[in-house]
Protein backbone atom coordinates (compact mmCIF):
# COMPACT_ATOMS: atom_id res chain seq x y z
CA UNK A 1 0.00 0.00 0.00
CA UNK A 2 1.82 3.00 -1.48
CA UNK A 3 0.62 6.38 -0.07
CA UNK A 4 1.21 9.88 -1.94
CA UNK A 5 2.55 12.56 0.39
CA UNK A 6 2.06 16.29 -0.81
CA UNK A 7 2.63 19.70 0.53
CA UNK A 8 3.72 20.23 4.79
CA UNK A 9 2.75 16.23 4.95
CA UNK A 10 5.60 15.59 2.78
CA UNK A 11 7.80 17.36 4.75
CA UNK A 12 6.30 15.54 8.08
CA UNK A 13 7.83 12.22 6.58
CA UNK A 14 10.63 13.28 4.94
CA UNK A 15 9.30 12.03 1.76
CA UNK A 16 6.92 12.39 -1.18
CA UNK A 17 5.51 8.49 -0.24
CA UNK A 18 4.97 6.17 2.17
CA UNK A 19 5.24 1.92 1.89
CA UNK A 20 3.18 0.38 4.22
CA UNK A 21 3.49 -2.73 2.67
CA UNK A 22 6.29 -3.75 4.66
CA UNK A 23 5.47 -2.35 7.66
CA UNK A 24 3.18 -4.88 9.78
CA UNK A 25 -0.05 -2.08 10.48
CA UNK A 26 -2.03 -2.37 7.39
CA UNK A 27 -5.10 0.04 7.65
CA UNK A 28 -8.65 -1.01 6.45
CA UNK A 29 -10.29 2.67 6.25
CA UNK A 30 -8.88 5.81 5.69
CA UNK A 31 -9.91 6.76 9.96
CA UNK A 32 -7.90 3.72 10.31
CA UNK A 33 -4.96 5.15 8.15
CA UNK A 34 -4.89 8.71 9.89
CA UNK A 35 -4.86 7.41 13.21
CA UNK A 36 -1.03 5.36 12.04
CA UNK A 37 -0.10 8.57 10.25
CA UNK A 38 -0.70 10.82 13.61
CA UNK A 39 0.57 8.15 15.39
CA UNK A 40 3.57 7.26 14.17
CA UNK A 41 4.30 11.44 13.12
CA UNK A 42 2.78 13.15 15.82
CA UNK A 43 2.88 16.56 14.03
CA UNK A 44 -0.08 15.85 12.24
CA UNK A 45 -2.12 16.10 15.14
CA UNK A 46 -0.97 20.69 14.71
CA UNK A 47 -2.39 20.76 10.78
CA UNK A 48 -6.00 22.32 10.59
CA UNK A 49 -7.14 19.69 8.81
CA UNK A 50 -6.40 16.56 7.30
CA UNK A 51 -7.98 14.54 4.62
CA UNK A 52 -7.61 11.47 2.26
CA UNK A 53 -8.11 11.38 -1.29
CA UNK A 54 -8.81 7.49 -2.56
CA UNK A 55 -8.21 7.32 -6.50
CA UNK A 56 -8.51 10.80 -6.69
CA UNK A 57 -11.40 12.02 -4.84
CA UNK A 58 -11.97 13.07 -1.47
CA UNK A 59 -12.73 10.05 0.80
CA UNK A 60 -14.99 9.45 4.06
CA UNK A 61 -13.41 8.23 7.13
CA UNK A 62 -15.16 4.60 7.01
CA UNK A 63 -13.90 4.01 2.91
CA UNK A 64 -12.27 0.99 2.92
CA UNK A 65 -8.92 1.06 1.17
CA UNK A 66 -7.86 -1.64 -1.06
CA UNK A 67 -4.03 -2.74 -1.88
CA UNK A 68 -4.92 -1.31 -5.60
CA UNK A 69 -6.16 2.01 -4.82
CA UNK A 70 -4.34 5.15 -5.12
CA UNK A 71 -4.08 7.09 -2.04
CA UNK A 72 -3.05 10.25 -1.15
CA UNK A 73 -2.72 12.78 1.99
CA UNK A 74 -4.32 15.82 1.57
CA UNK A 75 -3.13 18.55 4.29
CA UNK A 76 -5.02 21.82 4.12
CA UNK A 77 -5.07 23.36 0.52
CA UNK A 78 -4.07 26.85 -0.37
CA UNK A 79 -4.18 27.50 -3.83
CA UNK A 80 -5.00 30.42 -5.96
CA UNK B 1 -21.12 25.78 -22.64
CA UNK B 2 -18.43 24.63 -24.97
CA UNK B 3 -15.45 22.66 -23.89
CA UNK B 4 -13.52 24.13 -21.12
CA UNK B 5 -10.18 24.61 -20.65
CA UNK B 6 -8.72 23.39 -17.36
CA UNK B 7 -4.78 22.97 -17.21
CA UNK B 8 -2.20 22.83 -14.54
CA UNK B 9 0.85 24.47 -16.13
CA UNK B 10 4.54 25.76 -15.74
CA UNK B 11 3.57 29.46 -16.43
CA UNK B 12 0.40 31.49 -16.94
CA UNK B 13 0.49 33.69 -20.73
CA UNK B 14 -2.31 36.17 -19.51
CA UNK B 15 -2.45 38.17 -22.82
CA UNK B 16 -4.24 34.75 -24.60
CA UNK B 17 -7.25 34.51 -21.85
CA UNK B 18 -9.39 36.39 -24.07
CA UNK B 19 -8.96 34.71 -27.28
CA UNK B 20 -9.59 31.76 -25.83
CA UNK B 21 -13.02 33.93 -23.92
CA UNK B 22 -14.38 35.16 -27.04
CA UNK B 23 -17.59 34.32 -27.99
CA UNK B 24 -20.41 35.45 -30.32
CA UNK B 25 -22.91 34.71 -27.97
CA UNK B 26 -21.37 36.48 -25.20
CA UNK B 27 -21.73 40.17 -24.40
CA UNK B 28 -19.25 39.84 -20.81
CA UNK B 29 -16.15 38.46 -20.05
CA UNK B 30 -15.52 38.40 -16.76
CA UNK B 31 -11.59 36.77 -15.72
CA UNK B 32 -9.75 36.59 -12.18
CA UNK B 33 -6.08 36.65 -12.04
CA UNK B 34 -4.18 35.63 -8.72
CA UNK B 35 -1.41 37.09 -8.68
CA UNK B 36 1.97 36.73 -6.17
CA UNK B 37 1.72 39.64 -3.56
CA UNK B 38 5.00 40.99 -2.08
CA UNK B 39 3.78 40.82 1.61
CA UNK B 40 1.58 38.46 3.99
CA UNK B 41 0.43 40.23 6.81
CA UNK B 42 3.71 42.05 7.85
CA UNK B 43 6.45 40.27 6.21
CA UNK B 44 7.84 40.44 3.03
CA UNK B 45 7.45 37.76 0.48
CA UNK B 46 10.24 36.67 -1.81
CA UNK B 47 8.68 33.80 -4.22
CA UNK B 48 5.77 31.29 -4.04
CA UNK B 49 6.37 27.65 -4.54
CA UNK B 50 3.14 25.62 -5.61
CA UNK B 51 2.77 22.12 -5.76
CA UNK B 52 -0.21 20.42 -7.17
CA UNK B 53 -1.85 16.43 -6.77
CA UNK B 54 -2.04 16.99 -10.56
CA UNK B 55 -4.30 14.13 -11.51
CA UNK B 56 -6.62 14.89 -8.12
CA UNK B 57 -6.51 18.57 -9.09
CA UNK B 58 -7.43 18.72 -12.98
CA UNK B 59 -10.54 16.80 -11.40
CA UNK B 60 -11.67 19.25 -8.79
CA UNK B 61 -11.34 21.82 -11.68
CA UNK B 62 -13.42 20.35 -13.54
CA UNK B 63 -16.29 19.57 -10.90
CA UNK B 64 -15.85 23.50 -10.28
CA UNK B 65 -17.04 24.07 -13.91
CA UNK B 66 -19.29 21.67 -13.81
CA UNK B 67 -21.26 23.06 -10.64
CA UNK B 68 -20.69 26.60 -12.03
CA UNK B 69 -22.17 25.72 -15.71
CA UNK B 70 -25.16 24.24 -13.63
CA UNK B 71 -25.93 27.29 -11.58
CA UNK B 72 -25.52 29.95 -14.36
CA UNK B 73 -25.42 29.87 -18.13
CA UNK B 74 -21.89 29.98 -19.08
CA UNK B 75 -20.73 29.98 -22.69
CA UNK B 76 -16.78 29.58 -22.49
CA UNK B 77 -15.18 28.72 -19.58
CA UNK B 78 -11.25 29.01 -18.52
CA UNK B 79 -9.78 27.74 -15.49
CA UNK B 80 -5.82 27.47 -15.16
CA UNK B 81 -3.41 26.87 -12.48
CA UNK B 82 0.32 27.47 -12.41
CA UNK B 83 2.89 25.35 -10.23
CA UNK B 84 6.63 25.81 -9.15
CA UNK B 85 8.20 28.79 -8.07
CA UNK B 86 6.57 32.43 -8.73
CA UNK B 87 8.33 35.57 -8.40
CA UNK B 88 6.23 38.87 -7.15
CA UNK B 89 4.12 39.65 -9.47
CA UNK B 90 3.94 36.59 -11.19
CA UNK B 91 -0.31 35.55 -12.31
CA UNK B 92 -0.62 31.90 -10.40
CA UNK B 93 -3.89 31.14 -11.06
CA UNK B 94 -6.73 32.59 -14.01
CA UNK B 95 -10.18 31.77 -14.45
CA UNK B 96 -12.05 33.34 -17.04
CA UNK B 97 -15.96 32.72 -18.32
CA UNK B 98 -17.84 34.26 -21.23
CA UNK B 99 -21.62 34.60 -20.68
CA UNK B 100 -24.54 36.47 -22.56
CA UNK B 101 -25.12 38.82 -19.73
CA UNK B 102 -22.48 40.25 -17.05
CA UNK B 103 -24.29 38.89 -14.30
CA UNK B 104 -23.76 35.93 -14.73
CA UNK B 105 -19.82 36.05 -15.84
CA UNK B 106 -19.33 38.11 -12.39
CA UNK B 107 -21.09 35.43 -10.28
CA UNK B 108 -19.45 32.29 -11.93
CA UNK B 109 -15.71 33.75 -12.25
CA UNK B 110 -16.12 34.37 -7.91
CA UNK B 111 -17.64 30.97 -7.72
CA UNK B 112 -14.95 29.26 -8.94
CA UNK B 113 -12.19 31.19 -7.65
CA UNK B 114 -13.76 31.05 -4.27
CA UNK B 115 -14.04 26.98 -4.51
CA UNK B 116 -11.16 26.33 -6.05
CA UNK B 117 -9.45 27.66 -2.60
CA UNK B 118 -11.10 25.45 -0.57
CA UNK B 119 -11.07 22.22 -2.49
CA UNK B 120 -8.38 22.13 -5.48
CA UNK B 121 -5.47 19.92 -4.42
CA UNK B 122 -2.77 22.41 -5.04
CA UNK B 123 -0.90 23.93 -1.83
CA UNK B 124 1.29 26.87 -1.41
CA UNK B 125 4.59 27.75 0.11
CA UNK B 126 5.66 31.29 1.22
CA UNK B 127 9.08 31.65 0.78
CA UNK B 128 10.49 34.57 2.86
CA UNK B 129 13.92 35.72 4.03
CA UNK B 130 15.37 33.25 6.35
CA UNK B 131 12.20 30.91 6.46
CA UNK B 132 9.35 29.10 4.28
CA UNK B 133 5.44 28.31 5.64
CA UNK B 134 3.00 25.85 4.03
CA UNK B 135 0.36 28.53 3.27
CA UNK B 136 -3.07 27.75 5.91
CA UNK B 137 -1.85 24.15 7.15
CA UNK B 138 -1.67 25.66 11.13
CA UNK B 139 -4.66 27.25 12.82
CA UNK C 1 -4.23 53.98 -6.02
CA UNK C 2 -1.69 54.76 -9.00
CA UNK C 3 -3.23 57.25 -11.34
CA UNK C 4 -5.58 54.98 -12.75
CA UNK C 5 -5.78 54.91 -17.14
CA UNK C 6 -9.20 56.84 -18.61
CA UNK C 7 -9.52 56.57 -22.00
CA UNK C 8 -11.95 56.48 -25.24
CA UNK C 9 -10.30 54.66 -27.71
CA UNK C 10 -10.85 53.51 -31.20
CA UNK C 11 -10.02 49.80 -30.75
CA UNK C 12 -9.67 47.71 -27.57
CA UNK C 13 -6.56 45.66 -27.39
CA UNK C 14 -7.30 42.86 -24.45
CA UNK C 15 -3.71 41.36 -24.55
CA UNK C 16 -2.47 44.43 -22.69
CA UNK C 17 -5.04 44.89 -19.90
CA UNK C 18 -2.93 42.33 -16.92
CA UNK C 19 0.80 44.47 -18.11
CA UNK C 20 -1.17 47.32 -16.98
CA UNK C 21 -2.69 46.20 -14.33
CA UNK C 22 -0.29 43.85 -13.11
CA UNK C 23 1.42 45.52 -9.39
CA UNK C 24 3.59 44.02 -6.72
CA UNK C 25 1.20 44.80 -3.93
CA UNK C 26 -1.93 43.19 -5.64
CA UNK C 27 -3.26 39.65 -5.09
CA UNK C 28 -5.79 39.90 -7.63
CA UNK C 29 -6.36 41.41 -10.75
CA UNK C 30 -10.29 41.27 -12.07
CA UNK C 31 -11.41 42.27 -15.71
CA UNK C 32 -14.39 43.07 -16.98
CA UNK C 33 -14.82 43.03 -21.23
CA UNK C 34 -17.88 43.82 -22.40
CA UNK C 35 -18.09 42.42 -26.41
CA UNK C 36 -20.80 42.78 -29.13
CA UNK C 37 -23.38 39.84 -28.93
CA UNK C 38 -24.70 38.11 -31.75
CA UNK C 39 -28.63 38.53 -30.99
CA UNK C 40 -30.67 40.72 -28.90
CA UNK C 41 -34.04 39.57 -27.31
CA UNK C 42 -35.12 37.68 -30.66
CA UNK C 43 -33.09 39.47 -33.18
CA UNK C 44 -29.67 38.70 -34.89
CA UNK C 45 -27.29 41.84 -34.39
CA UNK C 46 -24.81 42.42 -37.52
CA UNK C 47 -22.65 45.40 -35.42
CA UNK C 48 -23.04 48.09 -33.18
CA UNK C 49 -22.18 51.71 -33.43
CA UNK C 50 -20.90 53.66 -30.67
CA UNK C 51 -20.52 57.14 -30.21
CA UNK C 52 -19.38 59.68 -27.25
CA UNK C 53 -19.42 62.93 -25.97
CA UNK C 54 -15.72 62.62 -25.42
CA UNK C 55 -15.34 65.46 -23.04
CA UNK C 56 -17.60 64.31 -21.16
CA UNK C 57 -17.60 60.95 -20.84
CA UNK C 58 -13.77 60.79 -19.80
CA UNK C 59 -14.89 63.13 -16.99
CA UNK C 60 -17.69 60.55 -15.68
CA UNK C 61 -15.14 58.03 -16.36
CA UNK C 62 -13.19 60.06 -13.81
CA UNK C 63 -15.57 60.30 -11.49
CA UNK C 64 -16.38 56.20 -11.26
CA UNK C 65 -12.80 55.34 -10.56
CA UNK C 66 -12.46 58.47 -7.97
CA UNK C 67 -15.96 56.72 -6.58
CA UNK C 68 -14.85 53.39 -6.32
CA UNK C 69 -11.15 54.09 -4.72
CA UNK C 70 -13.23 55.64 -2.15
CA UNK C 71 -14.89 52.65 -1.36
CA UNK C 72 -12.22 49.98 -2.19
CA UNK C 73 -8.44 49.98 -1.86
CA UNK C 74 -7.92 49.54 -5.29
CA UNK C 75 -3.85 49.57 -6.63
CA UNK C 76 -4.18 49.82 -10.45
CA UNK C 77 -7.43 50.65 -12.44
CA UNK C 78 -7.75 51.00 -16.63
CA UNK C 79 -11.34 51.63 -17.89
CA UNK C 80 -11.25 52.05 -21.66
CA UNK C 81 -14.16 52.34 -24.09
CA UNK C 82 -14.25 51.78 -27.63
CA UNK C 83 -16.33 54.15 -29.66
CA UNK C 84 -17.14 53.42 -33.85
CA UNK C 85 -18.61 50.38 -35.36
CA UNK C 86 -18.17 46.99 -33.65
CA UNK C 87 -18.76 43.80 -34.93
CA UNK C 88 -19.98 40.87 -33.45
CA UNK C 89 -17.46 39.29 -31.02
CA UNK C 90 -15.24 42.68 -30.94
CA UNK C 91 -14.56 44.52 -27.15
CA UNK C 92 -16.46 47.49 -26.73
CA UNK C 93 -15.51 48.28 -23.17
CA UNK C 94 -13.07 46.79 -20.52
CA UNK C 95 -12.38 47.91 -16.85
CA UNK C 96 -10.02 46.22 -14.47
CA UNK C 97 -8.62 46.55 -11.16
CA UNK C 98 -5.55 45.11 -9.17
CA UNK C 99 -6.12 44.92 -5.83
CA UNK C 100 -4.21 43.37 -2.76
CA UNK C 101 -7.40 41.03 -1.97
CA UNK C 102 -9.75 39.20 -4.02
CA UNK C 103 -13.15 40.87 -2.53
CA UNK C 104 -12.27 44.74 -2.95
CA UNK C 105 -11.21 43.82 -6.88
CA UNK C 106 -14.68 41.82 -8.00
CA UNK C 107 -16.72 44.46 -5.67
CA UNK C 108 -14.48 47.55 -7.92
CA UNK C 109 -15.10 45.99 -11.29
CA UNK C 110 -18.76 45.34 -10.85
CA UNK C 111 -19.30 48.72 -9.52
CA UNK C 112 -17.33 50.45 -11.83
CA UNK C 113 -19.41 48.61 -15.34
CA UNK C 114 -22.44 49.07 -13.36
CA UNK C 115 -22.09 52.87 -13.01
CA UNK C 116 -20.29 53.32 -16.34
CA UNK C 117 -23.79 51.61 -17.83
CA UNK C 118 -26.01 54.48 -15.93
CA UNK C 119 -23.77 57.80 -15.91
CA UNK C 120 -21.05 57.90 -19.05
CA UNK C 121 -22.31 59.80 -21.91
CA UNK C 122 -21.94 57.09 -24.43
CA UNK C 123 -24.35 56.28 -27.13
CA UNK C 124 -25.11 52.27 -28.76
CA UNK C 125 -26.64 51.72 -31.86
CA UNK C 126 -27.71 48.57 -32.93
CA UNK C 127 -27.63 47.47 -36.51
CA UNK C 128 -29.75 44.87 -37.47
CA UNK C 129 -30.30 43.42 -41.05
CA UNK C 130 -33.13 45.93 -41.99
CA UNK C 131 -33.07 48.63 -39.14
CA UNK C 132 -31.11 49.99 -36.57
CA UNK C 133 -32.08 51.29 -33.06
CA UNK C 134 -30.64 53.47 -29.93
CA UNK C 135 -30.51 51.14 -27.04
CA UNK C 136 -32.74 52.65 -24.32
CA UNK C 137 -33.80 55.19 -26.25
CA UNK C 138 -37.48 54.82 -25.80
CA UNK C 139 -39.08 52.97 -22.50
CA UNK D 1 -25.98 79.80 -28.17
CA UNK D 2 -24.92 76.70 -29.40
CA UNK D 3 -26.15 72.92 -28.66
CA UNK D 4 -24.45 69.81 -29.29
CA UNK D 5 -26.75 66.82 -29.61
CA UNK D 6 -25.86 63.09 -29.63
CA UNK D 7 -27.56 60.04 -30.49
CA UNK D 8 -31.02 59.74 -30.99
CA UNK D 9 -31.29 63.43 -29.87
CA UNK D 10 -29.03 64.07 -33.26
CA UNK D 11 -31.57 61.78 -35.05
CA UNK D 12 -34.44 63.82 -33.92
CA UNK D 13 -33.20 67.07 -34.80
CA UNK D 14 -31.45 65.59 -38.32
CA UNK D 15 -28.06 67.91 -36.78
CA UNK D 16 -25.08 67.36 -34.17
CA UNK D 17 -25.64 70.94 -33.63
CA UNK D 18 -28.24 73.82 -33.23
CA UNK D 19 -27.69 77.19 -32.82
CA UNK D 20 -30.18 79.21 -30.73
CA UNK D 21 -28.31 81.86 -31.44
CA UNK D 22 -30.92 82.88 -34.69
CA UNK D 23 -33.89 81.87 -32.85
CA UNK D 24 -36.00 84.57 -31.11
CA UNK D 25 -36.06 81.55 -28.25
CA UNK D 26 -33.57 81.79 -26.29
CA UNK D 27 -33.93 80.08 -22.79
CA UNK D 28 -32.50 81.05 -19.90
CA UNK D 29 -32.40 77.55 -17.62
CA UNK D 30 -31.79 74.24 -18.71
CA UNK D 31 -36.05 73.57 -18.09
CA UNK D 32 -36.90 76.33 -20.79
CA UNK D 33 -33.92 74.79 -23.15
CA UNK D 34 -35.89 71.18 -22.75
CA UNK D 35 -39.31 72.82 -23.20
CA UNK D 36 -38.02 74.43 -26.33
CA UNK D 37 -36.77 71.33 -27.56
CA UNK D 38 -39.66 69.91 -26.61
CA UNK D 39 -41.78 72.06 -28.18
CA UNK D 40 -40.05 71.94 -31.59
CA UNK D 41 -39.28 68.52 -31.79
CA UNK D 42 -42.23 66.23 -30.35
CA UNK D 43 -40.24 63.38 -30.75
CA UNK D 44 -38.34 64.23 -27.94
CA UNK D 45 -41.55 63.26 -25.57
CA UNK D 46 -41.47 59.88 -26.48
CA UNK D 47 -37.62 59.11 -24.76
CA UNK D 48 -36.92 57.41 -21.72
CA UNK D 49 -34.89 59.86 -20.25
CA UNK D 50 -33.35 63.39 -21.32
CA UNK D 51 -30.87 65.11 -19.39
CA UNK D 52 -28.90 68.10 -20.41
CA UNK D 53 -25.33 68.59 -19.75
CA UNK D 54 -23.90 72.21 -19.45
CA UNK D 55 -19.68 72.63 -19.45
CA UNK D 56 -19.87 68.81 -19.36
CA UNK D 57 -21.60 68.12 -16.23
CA UNK D 58 -25.34 66.88 -15.89
CA UNK D 59 -27.16 69.29 -15.02
CA UNK D 60 -30.13 70.48 -12.56
CA UNK D 61 -33.62 71.89 -14.29
CA UNK D 62 -33.24 75.11 -12.97
CA UNK D 63 -29.40 75.55 -13.78
CA UNK D 64 -28.52 79.32 -15.54
CA UNK D 65 -27.34 79.08 -19.14
CA UNK D 66 -25.14 81.71 -20.15
CA UNK D 67 -23.84 82.43 -23.87
CA UNK D 68 -20.48 80.91 -23.39
CA UNK D 69 -21.73 77.74 -21.53
CA UNK D 70 -20.87 74.18 -23.54
CA UNK D 71 -24.18 72.63 -23.84
CA UNK D 72 -25.16 69.14 -24.74
CA UNK D 73 -27.85 67.15 -24.67
CA UNK D 74 -28.37 63.78 -23.56
CA UNK D 75 -30.40 61.25 -24.56
CA UNK D 76 -30.87 57.80 -22.28
CA UNK D 77 -27.21 56.32 -22.70
CA UNK D 78 -26.31 52.66 -23.24
CA UNK D 79 -22.45 52.26 -23.24
CA UNK D 80 -20.93 49.21 -22.17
Amino acid sequence: MEIFLFGIARDIVGSSSLDLSTSGEQPESVGELLDVLKDTYPKFNTLSSLAVAVNGEYAALDEHLGQEDEIAIIPPVSGG
Amino acid sequence: MEKPIIEIVEAIDTAKVYDELSDAKSGGICVFVGTVRDFTHTETVISLEFEAYESMALKEMAKIVEQAAAKWPLNKVVIRHAVGLKKVQEPVVVIGVSTAHRDACFAACRYMIDTLKETVPIWKKEMFKDKSVWVSAHP
